[in-house]
This record gives C-alpha cells, structure tokens and sequence, in this order.
C-alpha cells in the first residue's frame, strides 16, 4: 500500500461518503423529528437523479449553453424534494403518526414499492446518462491519476455546505431551533405549543430535499437504472445506524467511514467492498447500540 | 422476630442528587413498616436498590442473609420479596386474570410452550386472590380500559400472587378514593397476615400510617431522619415540622 | 363455530387446487413456504419487535440445503429440511444471542445489518455460493422416492401444507402457552416481566430461535421447490416483504401469516403476466389501504365482516 | 367476498385453459423469448426483442411456418433468476409454447438448462456464452446456436497477440458473476499458454449492474497496466468506458473489450481509437464479406429504421436462433406428414446447419454452434459518428474451440504458442 494509493484510496473515499452523507443526513433528519425510518428515501434519491438527467437532456438537447446543468441539479432537488416530500408526508404520514412504530415503517416501505414502479414507468428501463456537469469541469491530475473536478471537488465541497449550512440553521435560526426542540423532546416541545404538523412537514420535505439533491449530484457520475435507489437506501440504513439515529454530525463522519472503508477495500481486498458498510455497522452496533453518537434512552418508572 | 430485609450503608446518586447517602435499616419478619417522607426524598430509590432495579455505589443488601445487593430483580423475585409500583406495572394489553395467571406460572415453573395460560391449574387461585379485592368482576377485561384505583389494586394483587415472604409497596393506596383507602388496607392487612407476609410501604396519608404500621421510617435527603413506632415519631416535633407539615 | 366455516373451506380447496390446475402447485408450495417465513414474523410482532433482517434465515437455510444436495447428488428431504432447520437453529443462536438485547429500531437495524453481510457473502464468493446467479438444487429424493418433476413437485406441496399446518397449530398454541404469553407481556410491560421472576431476554430469544426456525423451514422448502437458491432470497427488500405480507395478512391471527403470503404470490404472478411493470404498484397500494383503514389485515376484516353480520359493533 | 375467494376462482379459470394440450396442427406455434427487458443489460434485451419481433412478422408475412403463424411471448430477466425459472416454467406448462429461446445472462442459462430437460422442451441458448453447460452434462433438449466462451477468449488473445505481441501487464475488470468470472479463467488461461511471461497486476470483480466503477479507474490508473481487459457488456460497459475515457486511462492503457461491438454506437465518440474490439462471433454491421450481400442490407435498413440503430451481436444471435427454429421445423415436416412435435423437432436440430445474417454456424453432437470469431480495432471515420473497425480478423472456429468431451479450461492450458502462426481472413477498414 504505496502512499500514492493511500491518498487514492482516501480521494476516492471521500467522494463516495459525501454522496451517501447527503441521503443519509436528510434520512437522520427525518428519523430525529417525526421517530420514522423513511424507507422510501431511496426513491427520492433515484427520482431526484431521474429528473436531473432528464433536466440536463433537455437542456443540452434544446441547445441552451451546458453550465446551465448545474443549477438544473439543485431545481430538480428542491422540486421532487418539495413535491414528493409534502405529498407523502400530507397526505400518507400525518394519517399515521399515532399508529404504531411497525407501521409507519410499513407506509413508507408501500411508498417505495409504488415509486419504483413510478420511476419505471416515467423514465422506462434503459440507462440514462447526462454528464454534462460532469464533462464542463474537465478532470485534474493527482499522484499521476486523473480525477474529474466535478467528483473530487464539487461532491465534496457541496456535502461540506450542507453540513455546515444544516448546523447553522439547526442551531441558530428559529425554526432550526424547534426542529432540534422536537428531535430531543416532542411531548415537552409540544407542550410549549411548537405547531408539530407544521415542523414535521419541513422537516419532512428538506429530508426529501436532501436525498433528492444526492441523486441529482450523483446522476452525472453514474448510469441511473432501476434499482439504483433500493441500493443506495439500504446503505444509508447503515450510515444512520452507525451515527446515532438523529445525528447530523454523527452522520457525516460515518458516511465517512463507510466511504473510506469500501475504497480501501477496493485497493486491498476487492472482494470486501460490497461487505465493509454492514461489517462497520454490525460492528459498532453490537458495540454501542444507539450508535457512536447516539443517545441510549432510559425507561423510567 | 428474626431479621429478614437488612439494608447497609447504602449510598447512591444521580448527577449530584444524593438519592441514598448512607441508609442502614432492618425489617423484621412479620411486621408492618410505613415509609414516609417529602417527594424526592429516596423513598421509591430505596425499594428500586432492594428490588435491584439500581445497584447502589456503596452498601450492600441482605435478605435471610443471603446476599442480594447487586442481584438482578428476577433473582430477588424468586427468593421471596415482591412490589408493586407507584405508577402501575401491569400487561395493558392483557385481562385482569391473563396478568395474575403469567405471574402464577413464573412462580410454579408452569411454563411449557403446549399448555394455555387460561387453562392453568392456578386459575381458581387467582380468582379467589381477586375476589378479595372485589376485582373478580373485572377478571375479564384489559388492564388498558380500568381506571387508576382499580389498575393500583391489580397491581398489588399481581406483586401477592408469586406468594412473596417480603411485599415492597409503593404508596398503595394513591389514587384510591378517601372511603375506600381504609376499606382497601383492611383487606390487604387481613391478607398479609393470614399468609405471614411481611411488607414495607411508602405513604403520605398519616391516618393510614398511624392505624396500619407497627413502625414509621421518616425519609428526608436520602436519609433516615426517624425510627420507630407511629405514635412517637409522628408526634415528634422535628418531624411534623419539615416532613408532615408539608 | 359458524365463523371458523368459510376458512376450512378455503382450506381444503386449497389442498385440492393443485389437482385441478397442475400448475398452481409450484405457487401455492411458494406461498405456503413464504407464510412459514411470515409465520415467524408474526411470533416476533406479538413481542412488539420487527425484524427488518430475517431473510437472512430464510436465504441462510435454503443454501445450506442447496450445498448438501449439491454435496449429496440430490440427498432426502426430510434430511435436506433437517439441515436446513439446523442451520437457522445455529444461526437463531449466534445472532439471537446479541439481538435480543436490542429493541424497536434497533432491534430492527442490527437484524437488517447481519443479513446484509450474509447478502454480501452470498453474492460475493462466487466460487462458493455461485456468486449472484446463485446455486442450482439437483432433485432429492421424498420419503426415499426417486420421483418425476409432476409428482416430485405435487409431493412437496402436500408436505408443505401438512408443515404449514402443523406449524400454525404449534405456534397458535404456543402464543396461548405461558411463554407466549410472556412474548406478548414483553410488549407491554418488560420491566414487570422480570418482576414476575423471568428473564426477558431469555423469553424472547425462545421466541426469536421459534421465528428463525420457520424462516429457515421456509426459505429450505422454496430452494427445494424452487431448484435454486440465490443471494436476492437474503435481500433487505425480501426481509421487508416477509413484513408487509405479516401485516397484510393480519399479524392478529397465526392464518393472517398464510393468507397473505397466498393473496401476495397470486398479485405476483397474476400481475406478472398481465401488467408486468406495476405489480409493485399495486401491491403498495393495497399495503397502504390496509394500514391506513384496516390494520388488522386480511383476517381482521375477514372477522369484521363476520362480526358486523352478526350484528356486534366492529372491533375498534 | 373477501379478497383471498376472489383470487382463488380466478387462478381456478386460468387453470382449465391450461390443460388442453395442442395435439395435432395447432392453429399457431409460440414460443417463449427469455431477454433483460429491464436494468442496465436491457441495452441487450430490447434490440434483441425487436429482431425477434422483426423476423417473426417476416415469417408470418410469407404464411408462416409451413402455414402456421408464430407468435412470441417475452420474459424479462432483469426481474431476477428465481422470476425467470418459475415464468419460464409457467410458460411452458401455462401457455403451451412449441420452443424456449434462453436467456441472455449465464447464470440464467445454468439454472434453465437442467429445467428445460426436466420439462421435456426444445430450449434454444441464443445468446448466453458460459461453456460449463454442455461440458458439466450432456442435453438431449438444449441447444446453442451460437459459440461459447472458449473461442470467443481464445480469438481475442490471438488478435491481442498479433497486434501487440510485447505487452508485459494486463489487469482485468468483470461482472461479478458466471460470465465474468469464467470467461476471466479461459482468457488468462489461454494467455499464459500462449504468452507465459505476461504479470497479471489486478483482478476486479464490480457487482453485476454497478452504476460507479470510479474507485476502480483510480486503482488501474495507478497501475498503468499494457493492457485492461473487460469482457462486461450492455450498460454495464458503457459505463466502465465512459468513466474510463473521462479519466484518460483509455489513454494510458490499451482496452482490450471482446463484447464491445454491442456498444459502438451507444458510445460514439467516448470510445476512443486503438481499442480492440470483438463481436462474440462473426458480427458486425460493416461485415466485410457481407456488407454488400443484399439480404444483409436489407435487415440492417429494416431494424434501423425500427429501431434507430444499427444491428448489434445479440440482433445477428436472435436471427441465427430463429433461423435455427425454421430450419428444424422444415427437416421435421420433410421426414413426416404429422405436425412435428418437440421430439421430432429436437431430433431435427441434431448436427443441424443453417446460417442467420452471416457465416453459416454448424451443430456438433453435443450441441455446441461452431460459430467464426472476428474482431477488430477501433478507428474514427467520418461515415459514422461513432468508432468503427479496422485491422478485421475472422478466426475459424474449429481450431478454436474446445473438443467434444474435454473441459475448456484444461484444454486450454494445451494451447501451442505456435498457434499464433494460424493463417487468418484480414481486412482493413476501407476494403
């Protein structure tokens, strides 16, 4: 393991976890607010990559100039983010939020089921590929390897903003304050007359936002085909888990984790790739089971 | 009367609180000991250490002379001392008789996978348990629609049908309505001394504390502030100053 | 009585089916297998628990049964379930041991975690486990008979359902039994199920060693039925199915665990031939109904229906 | 009454159809086409379908066969293996079907082929390559009208080796499943037979349908290897290519892809020159000794102007598949006047010879297609917007092919380095 391949191994890491951070954060998001696990965020990831391809086809096939690809990214996130996200969150969680914890699990698990076949239906079976915003960056040569900016540079850097920008808002804005207020303590936050329904959609449709973005930013770097979300889903199970259901900054540094482990598999034992997240998950769980950040819950009686 | 439940030296806190510092207290077998003290004194803390719910940071428990300190509630269970709780402890989702029948079959080891709880030997027992409390005919509804009072009973109930030599109860007459209390403690007295149960209960009603208990424990700050018979101590006037003149 | 009629009907039309239309045999043998599985999601929902991983014993035991008839040429069944039962015995063990300490999400995480690395393992070690195109299960033979596919497939069938039945009547009484009931108090009130003098963690790994066992008994009778095993029976997406039918079904009655699995493989394999691409649409779409008007699945509407004929107010 | 009543009745309904077997001439021949209709190998499945659509319609225009129309019922193999037995199976004890034409996918092939013989039904390979079948069991009902893996790696190390006969490295990036990891065994084999002294610096085995293979770019990238070998194909390969070309490693290392002819066009001008290229089989839409052949013409204008496209390996299998089919049921009804059943019909494909859009492909006995090998390196042209052949080879597929009985991965460590003398059909690409 040449120090070259080191930093490799890292780069290559660190673009891959800042691709599963921004899934999992809104994943955690949501899980620290309304207390359900959102299977279906696989299917706004997938979606959210869907119509970023299909926003940069059409802007390259109507011949408008290709930087305006980019903005297409964060369009296409805040539109299947806001939409997808209020209408399932209105129309099918608000339903169920007395109901027990089996449940809510099992809604948004129909939820998934019915937006894969949504996706196949709209969007059809063949491969999409739309990497314009990847192709305008051009690539950069580091330790003799050649990165593409977009996926050294642009991936990182935007899970940087989210994270910084999430925390910020978290915790210095008022409605950040009372989304924080309801993850620690809902009956307490409701008792002082936080309007739940009201936190619980934002948190909700920024969630989706999230993992919707993570799709968009992912579409130029891969091929999207059916399936890419119930992948990507189960993957973010681990990320959260290991954080600490809730966590933001828990989140980030076991995407982290789970980026870096799976690359230097790829440099040391290809064969462990697939393996590494749930091992790191399995792992840490058995370890401390609400996770490294996470908070254990005590029953009182 | 021989020592059954000794307490040493127990020491416990919680960030800062000192919810026990130093509780040293004897029951003897056969009688009746009423605990009583401001809230937040250690009462509920003190039967949670004897129960091994918590395991204190110093001090140890005995029972019979076996050593129970750090054992967990389980194991205490099976040696002989039962509770009931200040807030109600029962299987919400199951029938007044389906709770006391599952703490019927723990005791008598009757737990093969083929038989049927309802079909157990000790169901005749059970339902005379609740007739003594006026329960029978609830027997058949879920704990989740009976009020308060009526779930407090089933709980004290359950705690009495493992057969336990020592009853911890935690204030079992709250929630019980003023006429009843009495009506209540007369029937467990008469039930605790025919089976030769001896108990320890928390209570704030003096009245009960006086006509029930051979000796009041005066709890203040985790500690033991007064030992003895009601008469003395609820006279005493360091005590009706800062503990019943509340 | 009246009520337990229409079920014993449909019961025994069930075990005539397969006589009338050939093939529906390999179906129902795959849903009655499956409701096995669903069977002991059932055991672990009576504790309040889900198991967001159990495919892993429904995949865990079907490739232990495909490497010892590959291993054997073919080999007996009632060996092959044998060993199939074992290796989620084992499995039940190793795992439950850890598990049992979990609850709620993350009893459900830490399940999902283990099953993804067996689905990892699976798909990975293609000179093993033959990689994601999985392993092919050379014909045993049924109570010592050397059989033709027809009769080799019919014969499996009437073991299943026999399985299935005696496994609903087992876990029916058990959930009755003091240690199921015990399962059920879990639920609601742990604490002052140790008070009673018992240990909950050993009251529910008997029920999660009982859960791993039917998924285990399930997954050997698909490979068996089916001639294959492959990485996608362990998938996070199979363990949450065998959920969704449990719910479906009605998680309130041991028959909810095989009316689902039945109503889901016909949606299936009805949907595939005529609406190929919506079949999960659909499915969905009848999940949610389910849980947002009726979560007491396709029994609690089943014994709805039956009580509003009689005239009693429906169950709230 | 309640949902479960329902289903029941109608699973009974759909039952009693089945039942009544064709027993004379039926009133039409069906036949079961099993192909990815969906993920990233549908770029396989689809032009597949359309050929099979597209030939069917033909027959059917001239009456048929002997007067029988065809009709075809497709079966998607991207909804996984166990999906694809039990519709296989249910086609065949449902719907009646006449043949089977299986799968695509290897792994599928493995799993079919025992069921097929199981069910007593003709089952065509159209176009699978894994050699394990015919050499782990002998068919009597399974077929394969096209080569397998063995000639299709042997063909491509003797091109690599007569194009660039001093490379010292050679890394390899597969699919992660039968076709991957066997075709990796035979074509590093045959290479070490050929060229001992060869150092193989990186094996990569990317899941079946992996969308990113960009960790693994890093990884060859700082390896620099002579030569990168990928026999993946459909969606899977366009990506790999792509990723690779944005990167540059296409420029620093030589891509040696035997299945790529399938993806020239999808991948225009990403696919850069100097990249070796083969067809899994004398296949191509520039076919120099038919470019000109009117027929060949014909079907190719014909699919283009269907599907926009110009034909690919998995059109040109299909054609040799069905053409197969014809070929069998016309033998059969010359041997006798009773309408051939699936016996007759598989005694018919016995040591069958026919020939689909190219060179004609021979039978052996035990049931394997001799089918030529051509490949080629990749050039610009500006007839076309994407890159076309030059420096063409077709390898005759006897010498190349493993014999009846033996296993190919033995039979290929046997291989003579003097084999890299063997006279071949060249042209370039201009002729």
């Amino acid at each position: 393991m040449t120090p070259q391949l080191l930093w490799l191994a890292t780069l290559d890491g660190v673009a891959y976890a800042a691709l599963v951070f921004l899934v999992a954060v809104g994943l955690t998001l949501i899980f620290g607010v309304l207390r359900v696990l959102n299977v279906a965020h696989g299917s706004f990831y997938a979606i959210g990559a869907y119509t970023a391809a299909s926003l940069g086809i059409a802007i390259s096939s109507g011949g408008l100039p290709g930087w305006l690809s980019y903005p297409a990214l964060i369009l296409a996130a805040v539109l299947i983010g806001t939409l997808l996200g209020s209408l399932i969150e209105r129309q099918l969680l608000a339903r169920i939020y007395g109901k027990e914890e089996v449940l809510q699990l099992l809604v948004t698990f129909a939820v998934f089921m019915i937006l894969e076949d949504v996706q196949r239906l709209v969007w059809g079976v063949q491969p999409y590929f739309q990497d314009t915003p990847l192709r305008l960056l051009g690539t950069m040569e580091v330790a003799g390897v050649f990165y593409t900016r977009y996926q050294l540079l642009v991936l990182p850097a935007t899970a940087l903003v989210v994270l910084v920008g999430l925390r910020l808002f978290l915790r210095h804005t008022l409605q950040g304050r009372v989304i924080l207020a309801v993850t620690q303590d809902r009956e307490a936050a409701m008792a002082m007359g936080i309007d739940a329904h009201r936190v619980y959609l934002t948190t909700f449709v920024l969630g989706a936002s999230f993992a919707a973005l993570g799709g968009a930013l992912a579409s130029p770097t891969t091929a999207l085909v059916p399936g890419i979300g119930s992948d990507m889903i189960v993957l973010s199970f681990a990320v959260v888990a290991t954080a600490g259901l809730g966590q933001v900054e828990g989140a980030a540094l076991a995407a982290l984790l789970m980026g870096l482990g799976r690359s230097f598999a790829v440099y040391m034992y290809p064969e462990f790739e697939v393996l590494m997240p749930y091992l790191i998950m399995v792992v840490v769980l058995l370890i401390r089971p609400q996770g490294l950040f996470g908070v254990a819950e005590t029953r009182r009686i | 009367m021989s020592a059954l439940l000794e307490a040493e030296d127990l020491h416990i806190n919680f960030g800062g609180v000192q919810a026990a510092g130093g509780i040293s207290l004897t029951v003897e077998s056969g009688e009746r000991l009423a605990i009583i003290g401001p809230n937040g004194a250690g009462k509920t803390t003190f039967i949670n250490i004897c129960t091994g719910y918590l395991k204190p940071q110093q001090g140890r428990v005995r029972f019979r002379d076996a050593e129970i300190t750090a054992r967990p509630p389980r194991a205490i269970t099976r040696l002989g001392i039962a509770r009931s709780f200040q807030i109600p402890q029962l299987f919400a989702e199951h029938t007044v008789l389906e709770n006391l029948l599952l703490g019927a079959a723990v005791r008598d080891r009757a737990w093969r996978p083929w038989w049927r709880l309802s079909g157990l030997g000790q169901r005749a027992e059970m339902l005379e348990l609740l007739a003594l409390f006026e329960l029978q005919t609830v027997a058949g509804q879920t704990i989740a629609g009976l009020p308060e009072g009526v779930r407090k009973l089933v709980d004290i109930a359950l705690a009495l049908a493992l057969r336990p030599q020592l009853l911890l109860m935690d204030e079992p007459t709250s929630g019980v309505s003023s006429q009843e209390k009495f009506t209540v403690m007369d029937t467990l007295d008469r039930v605790l001394r025919e089976r030769g149960v001896t108990a320890v209960f928390v209570e704030h009603d003096m009245e009960v504390v006086s006509r029930y208990a051979h000796r009041v424990a005066v709890w203040s700050g985790g500690r033991i502030q007064a030992l003895g018979p009601p008469d003395t101590v609820l006279n005493d006037p360091a005590v009706r100053a800062d503990v019943i003149g509340l | 009585m009246l009520r337990a009629l229409p079920p014993v009907i449909l019961a025994l039309l069930l075990a005539v089916l397969p006589l009338l239309a050939t093939w529906t045999t390999v179906v129902l043998t795959l849903a009655l297998a499956k409701g096995l599985a669903v069977l002991g999601i059932v055991v672990l929902l009576r504790a309040g628990q889900v198991s967001f991983g159990h495919a892993l014993y429904f995949a865990a035991s079907g490739y232990a049964a495909a490497f010892l008839a590959g291993s054997l040429g073919g080999g007996e069944v009632l060996v092959l379930l044998l060993a199939g039962l074992a290796t989620s015995l084992l499995l039940g063990l190793a795992i439950g041991w850890f598990v049992v300490g979990y609850r709620y999400i993350f009893f459900a995480m830490l399940n999902l975690a283990f099953s993804m690395v067996l689905y990892s393992l699976l798909e990975k070690f293609f000179h093993i486990t033959g990689g994601s195109d999985g392993l092919r299960v050379p014909r045993p033979t049924l109570l010592g008979m050397t059989l033709e596919r027809a009769e080799f497939e019919l014969g499996l069938f009437y073991l299943t359902l026999g399985l299935a039945v005696l496994a609903a009547f087992l876990v029916h009484r058990y959930l009755a039994s003091p240690p199921g009931q015990a399962l059920a108090a879990l639920k609601t009130n742990e604490t002052r199920l140790e008070y009673l003098g018992v240990s909950a963690r050993a009251v529910f790994l008997g029920g999660y060693l009982i859960s791993a066992l039917l998924a285990g008994l399930g997954g050997t009778l698909q490979a068996l039925v089916q001639g294959l095993v492959t990485p996608e029976m362990g998938y996070w997406v199979a363990s949450g199915e065998l959920v969704f039918i449990a719910i479906l079904g009605g998680a309130g009655h041991v028959i909810g665990a095989f009316a689902g699995a039945l109503v889901y493989e016909f949606v299936q394999i009805y949907a595939a031939a005529f609406a190929a691409d919506v079949w999960q649409l659909i499915l969905g779409t009848v999940l949610l109904l389910i849980i947002l008007f009726a979560s007491r699945g396709l029994v609690g509407m089943y014994q709805d229906l039956w009580r509003r004929g009689e005239g009693k107010e429906a169950a709230p | 009454m309640s949902i479960l009543a329902r289903a029941l009745a109608a699973c009974l309904l759909g039952g009693l159809l089945g039942v009544a077997q064709a027993a004379e001439r039926p009133e039409e021949i069906v036949i079961g086409i099993t192909a990815f209709l969906s993920g990233p190998a549908s770029v396989f499945g689809e032009p597949g379908q359309a050929a099979a659509e597209m030939i069917i319609d033909n027959i059917n225009a001239q009456g048929g066969i002997d007067g029988v129309p065809v009709r075809a019922i497709y079966v998607d193999e991207g909804a996984g293996g166990e999906h694809v037995v039990s519709e296989y199976r249910r086609l065949v004890q449902q719907e009646g079907v006449s043949a089977m034409l299986a799968s695509i996918s290897s792994g599928n092939c493995n799993q079919i082929a025992p069921v097929a013989e199981d069910l007593k039904m003709l089952n065509i390979m159209w176009d699978c390559g894994t050699q394990r079948i015919f050499e782990e069991g002998d068919y009597r009902y399974v077929f394969r009208t096209q080569a397998n893996a063995t000639p299709e790696m042997v063909a491509t190390v003797l091109y690599l080796l007569k194009t660039k006969p001093d490379f010292q490295t050679i890394a390899v990036v597969n699919q992660d499943y039968a076709w991957g990891r066997e075709s990796w065994k035979i074509f590093s084999t045959a290479l070490k037979a050929l060229k001992p002294d060869v150092q193989v610096v990186a094996e990569l085995f990317p899941k079946f349908g992996a969308p990113d293979y960009s960790t693994e770019i890093s990884r060859l990238s700082a390896l620099r290897p002579d030569v990168v070998l990928s026999t993946s194909w459909g969606g899977d390969l366009d990506t790999f290519v792509r990723q690779s070309a944005q990167r540059g490693l296409t420029g620093m290392s030589t891509f040696v892809l035997p299945l790529a002819e399938s993806s020239l066009q999808r991948l225009g001008k990403d696919l850069p020159e100097g990249v070796i290229v083969g067809g899994r089989g004398d296949h191509y839409f520039l076919h120099p000794e038919f470019r000109d052949d009117p027929a060949f013409q014909a079907f190719s204008a014909e699919f283009r102007e269907k599907t926009g496209a110009y034909p690919i390996y998995p059109v040109f299998h299909m054609a040799q598949a069905l053409a197969a089919l014809q070929k069998a049921y016309e033998i059969a009804l010359e041997n006798s006047e009773a309408w051939p059943d699936t016996e007759a019909l598989v005694d018919a494909m016995e040591g069958i010879e026919f020939r689909g859009l190219t060179r004609p492909v021979r039978l052996r006995e035990d049931h394997q297609g001799l089918e030529d090998q051509l490949l080629g390196t990749t050039v610009h042209s500006d007839t076309h917007d994407f890159a076309v052949l030059d420096n063409i080879m077709i390898f005759p597929a006897d010498p190349i092919t493993t014999p009846v009985g033996q296993i190919s991965e033995e039979w290929v460590e046997t291989l003579d380095p003097a084999m890299l003398e063997m006279e071949v059909d060249t042209y370039q690409h201009g002729q």
